[in-house]
């Protein structure tokens, strides 16, 4: 039992069986961010970026090829789309699911870029991600185990149903080592990567699955 | 009660073989041996889940598996182009058991067995005959048909499951079609393993 | 509504032309007038303008829509008496539209801008802490309630100082010319917005100026209650000063060190938190 | 370029037009709150860079050359 409707009230709550999505102002509004962040990605073209040196006039432009500008716009795409899932499910297990995959997405969105040391980032922010599905999926396992649903409203909305503190801590873990930004200081050196609106979708979706997280912690 | 504490002792021993995993994980240095360590990461996730034991963990642990799988497979590509390993030559399996006739008729029955399981299972017994067809006598390039059958079969699974939900009078006719799209799909993502030996070589 | 958000926007301006002016005040210059930020606004407007060759085109414009876009958003929800989980949101993705200002234009200095903007993430963590404690007393994070809240029992700024200080740290590391503002150092040219000239700088000028607004009077709302609007503007302009004073008196951290004091920041307000918590 | 100018001309025009009868709307008492917010989040920002746009300096023509104070 969580506190009374962080995020605002729902507006509707959308159930398929056990499956549920639900709007609430929170929810709604970062989904339409992440909306908004996927379509800039479907137009827009990417950035040339310029190189410099420092403290001198030599300059040249960085060109995206045709092959990989696809597989990149795809991989935002997705991640787009993951992260605009993980907003409004209803759902624990989903949820877990969704950010997993949004944790793949942003190895996906850098890695295409033929550049070594990006490459490296990418690589070793994978480790980081894979191995952050253990406290993700243990923590959904272990809701289920102890409250016997994955449903967000259920545990809302039941006051005999308390989720432990540590398995709240192994969610928040989770969900950090998927796409936590801040935390991983290597995706600096991912964001260097030309590319503009493909490599903000990595920031994005990490923002916004964390900000999702916190609304989840506290409803649950 | 005595459940309960089958169970504490069951996360207790996953917990376990995490940390000894992470341990792992932290020591190792050389970046092919941690991919490789990430498997028995994963495996502990998966078995907390195993742990519920009941039909919503098996129902958990296949989306979870996939997420993982792919993960790995990621990883190991960004591995490959990462340390430059394009260029090095895949050999294809060369066994002479397999290229004689006995693994045609070992596929056959496996396929005609598989078919009569039908379902998840069946689709995967049925797959591994495939698996042995393609590798008895080579393929020529059938990619496109391969992914056209395996989109049909996806999209009859996804039917019947729409038949479930909206019209469950006809649950029979529903539970059929899932069985023998899943078991399609299952059988060519199967044979595709089998036709997946190196570039160019039969 | 429409005549409110052009208020917050020429308020918050002022606000910052009074924060140039008292930092140019403190440190003996003379300054430019306080409408100055108002004017830049209008002044950018009429340049000639256009997308730079090496710029991606729909990110480059949209970003600007954006951040309008969202802090617009923030000052219905913040004047509706909505969640303050919302507001931290927009508060947190204000950042992805610096890193998408930085990013879009192709250029390395706000290349270099947009990261140091997502590694300074750790100043968000104050303010998670902040609303946390707000959250931990008054059992909503509906800003109504906590309103009510402070009609019976008094403005929170004396029951949590603690928090006021956190949140005031956060609206700080947002000041321009401030200890934490090393998105915009000057070796960076303009940090983030380097690139973003003309009409889109324009544009940002309303955002910031809505910012400013929206921050300033979420905290005058937080930790002062619900006192009438004439108050809450002086209490602004009086807030202002206060930021004026810490950005004029103190240098521009270097960005490790802007980091590594966000952290320890953010590692005391936990602490804090947390024996709240323990206690309360 | 003309063209261009029209086309952010119509389109301020346009989203200034929503909003006014957006404002309308909510005097009227027709339009929730919340939804006449909505309109101005969306169509604000939009109008704001398109009546810059709309009023920048031309493009082209003389600039006048910098000789110095």
């Amino acid at each position: 039992m969580g506190m009374d409707n962080p995020g605002g009230i729902p507006y509707f709550i959308l159930e398929f069986g056990d499956e549920l999505v639900y709007f609430s102002p929170y929810t709604v509004s970062l989904f339409i961010l992440a909306l908004v962040f996927t379509l800039f990605a479907v137009i827009a073209k990417p950035e040339r970026q310029v190189d410099i040196v420092f403290g001198g006039d030599a300059f040249y432009a960085k060109e995206t090829s045709l092959a990989e500008l696809k597989f990149r716009r795809f991989m935002a795409i997705a991640c787009g789309f993951a992260s605009m899932g993980a907003m409004v499910t209803g759902d624990l297990f989903n949820f877990t699911l969704f950010i997993s995959l949004v944790g793949i997405c942003n190895v996906g969105i850098v890695a295409a870029v033929k550049n070594r040391h990006v490459q490296n980032a990418a690589y070793q922010y994978g480790i980081v991600a894979l191995s952050a599905t253990v406290p993700l999926f243990g923590a959904a396992a272990l809701i289920a185990a102890t409250t016997g649903t994955l449903s967000m409203v259920e545990l809302w909305s039941n006051a005999s149903l308390a989720v432990p503190l540590v398995v709240k801590a192994l969610l928040v873990l989770g969900v950090m080592g998927e796409g936590m930004a801040p935390f991983y200081a290597a995706k600096a050196e991912m964001f260097r990567a030309p590319g503009a609106p493909y490599v903000i979708m990595c920031s994005l979706s990490s923002l916004l699955i964390f900000l999702r997280v916190i609304e989840v912690v506290l409803v649950i | 009660m005595s459940m309960w504490q089958e169970y504490s002792i069951g996360l207790l021993l996953v917990f376990i073989a995490a940390a000894i995993a992470f341990f792992a994980l932290v020591i190792e240095k050389d970046d092919l041996h941690r991919l490789l360590l990430l498997d028995l990461v994963e495996v502990p996730s998966l078995g907390i889940i195993a742990l519920l034991g009941t039909d919503l963990a098996e129902a958990l642990i296949l989306p979870g598996l996939v997420v993982g799988i792919a993960e790995l497979l990621a990883l190991s590509q960004i591995y490959v182009t990462k340390e430059g390993l394009r260029e090095r030559k895949v050999q294809g399996l060369n066994i002479e058991v397999i290229q004689a006739d006995a693994p045609l008729i070992i596929s056959v029955l496996l396929i005609c067995y598989g078919v009569i399981l039908s379902g998840f299972t069946g689709g995967g017994v049925a797959g591994l005959g495939v698996v042995f067809y393609f590798m008895a006598r080579g393929h020529r390039e059938h990619f496109e048909l391969l992914e056209m059958a395996s989109g049909i079969s996806w999209a009859i699974w996804i039917f019947a499951f729409f038949v479930f939900m909206f019209i469950p009078e006809y649950w029979l006719l529903a539970l059929f079609m899932a069985a023998i799209g899943i078991l399609l799909k299952v059988i060519v993502k199967m044979s595709l393993v089998g036709t997946m030996w190196g570039d160019g070589n039969g | 509504m429409i005549g409110y958000l052009l208020f917050a926007v020429t308020f918050g301006l002022l606000l910052l032309g009074i924060h140039r002016k008292a930092i140019a005040r403190i440190q003996r210059r003379p300054g430019p007038p306080v409408w100055q930020e108002i004017l830049h606004m209008l002044k950018f407007s009429f340049k000639s303008t256009w997308i730079p060759a090496t710029a991606s085109d729909t990110l480059f414009v949209g970003v600007v829509l954006v951040a309008i876009g969202i802090w617009s958003a923030a000052l219905f929800v913040l004047l509706a008496g909505g969640s303050i989980l919302i507001i931290f949101g927009i508060y947190m993705l204000h950042k992805i539209v610096e890193h998408g200002f930085g990013l879009s234009s192709g250029s390395p200095y706000g290349k270099f801008g947009g990261v140091r903007s997502v590694i300074s993430a750790a100043s968000e963590i104050p303010l998670f802490v902040s609303v946390a404690v707000v959250a931990l007393y008054t059992q909503s994070l509906d800003i109504s309630s906590i309103i009510q809240y402070q009609n019976v029992h008094g403005p929170l700024l004396f029951i949590v100082p603690l928090a006021a200080v956190a949140m005031y740290l956060v609206i700080l590391s947002k000041m321009p010319f401030g200890p934490f503002s090393i998105v915009e150092s000057k070796e960076l040219v303009s940090g983030y917005k380097t690139e973003h000239f003309g009409v889109w700088r324009a544009g940002l000028q309303v955002s910031n100026g809505l910012k400013t607004y929206v921050l300033l009077f979420l905290f005058i709302t937080v930790f002062m209650g619900g006192i009438p609007l004439w108050w809450t503007l002086a209490g602004m302009v009086v807030l202002t000063l206060s930021l004026s004073f810490v950005c004029a008196l103190s240098p521009m951290l270097s960005p490790f060190d802007s980091v590594t004091v966000q952290m320890v920041i953010t590692g005391i307000m936990v602490v804090y938190a947390a024996v709240l918590g323990v206690f309360a | 370029m003309t063209k261009k100018k029209d086309i952010l001309r119509a389109l301020g025009l346009l989203t200034g037009a929503i909003m006014l009868v957006g404002l309308i709307l909510q005097q009227g008492g027709i339009l929730p709150l919340a939804g006449y917010e909505a309109v101005l989040v969306v169509c604000f920002p939009i109008f704001v860079i398109c009546v810059f746009l709309w009023w920048m300096a031309r493009e082209h023509g003389e600039d006048i050359p910098f000789i110095g104070y």
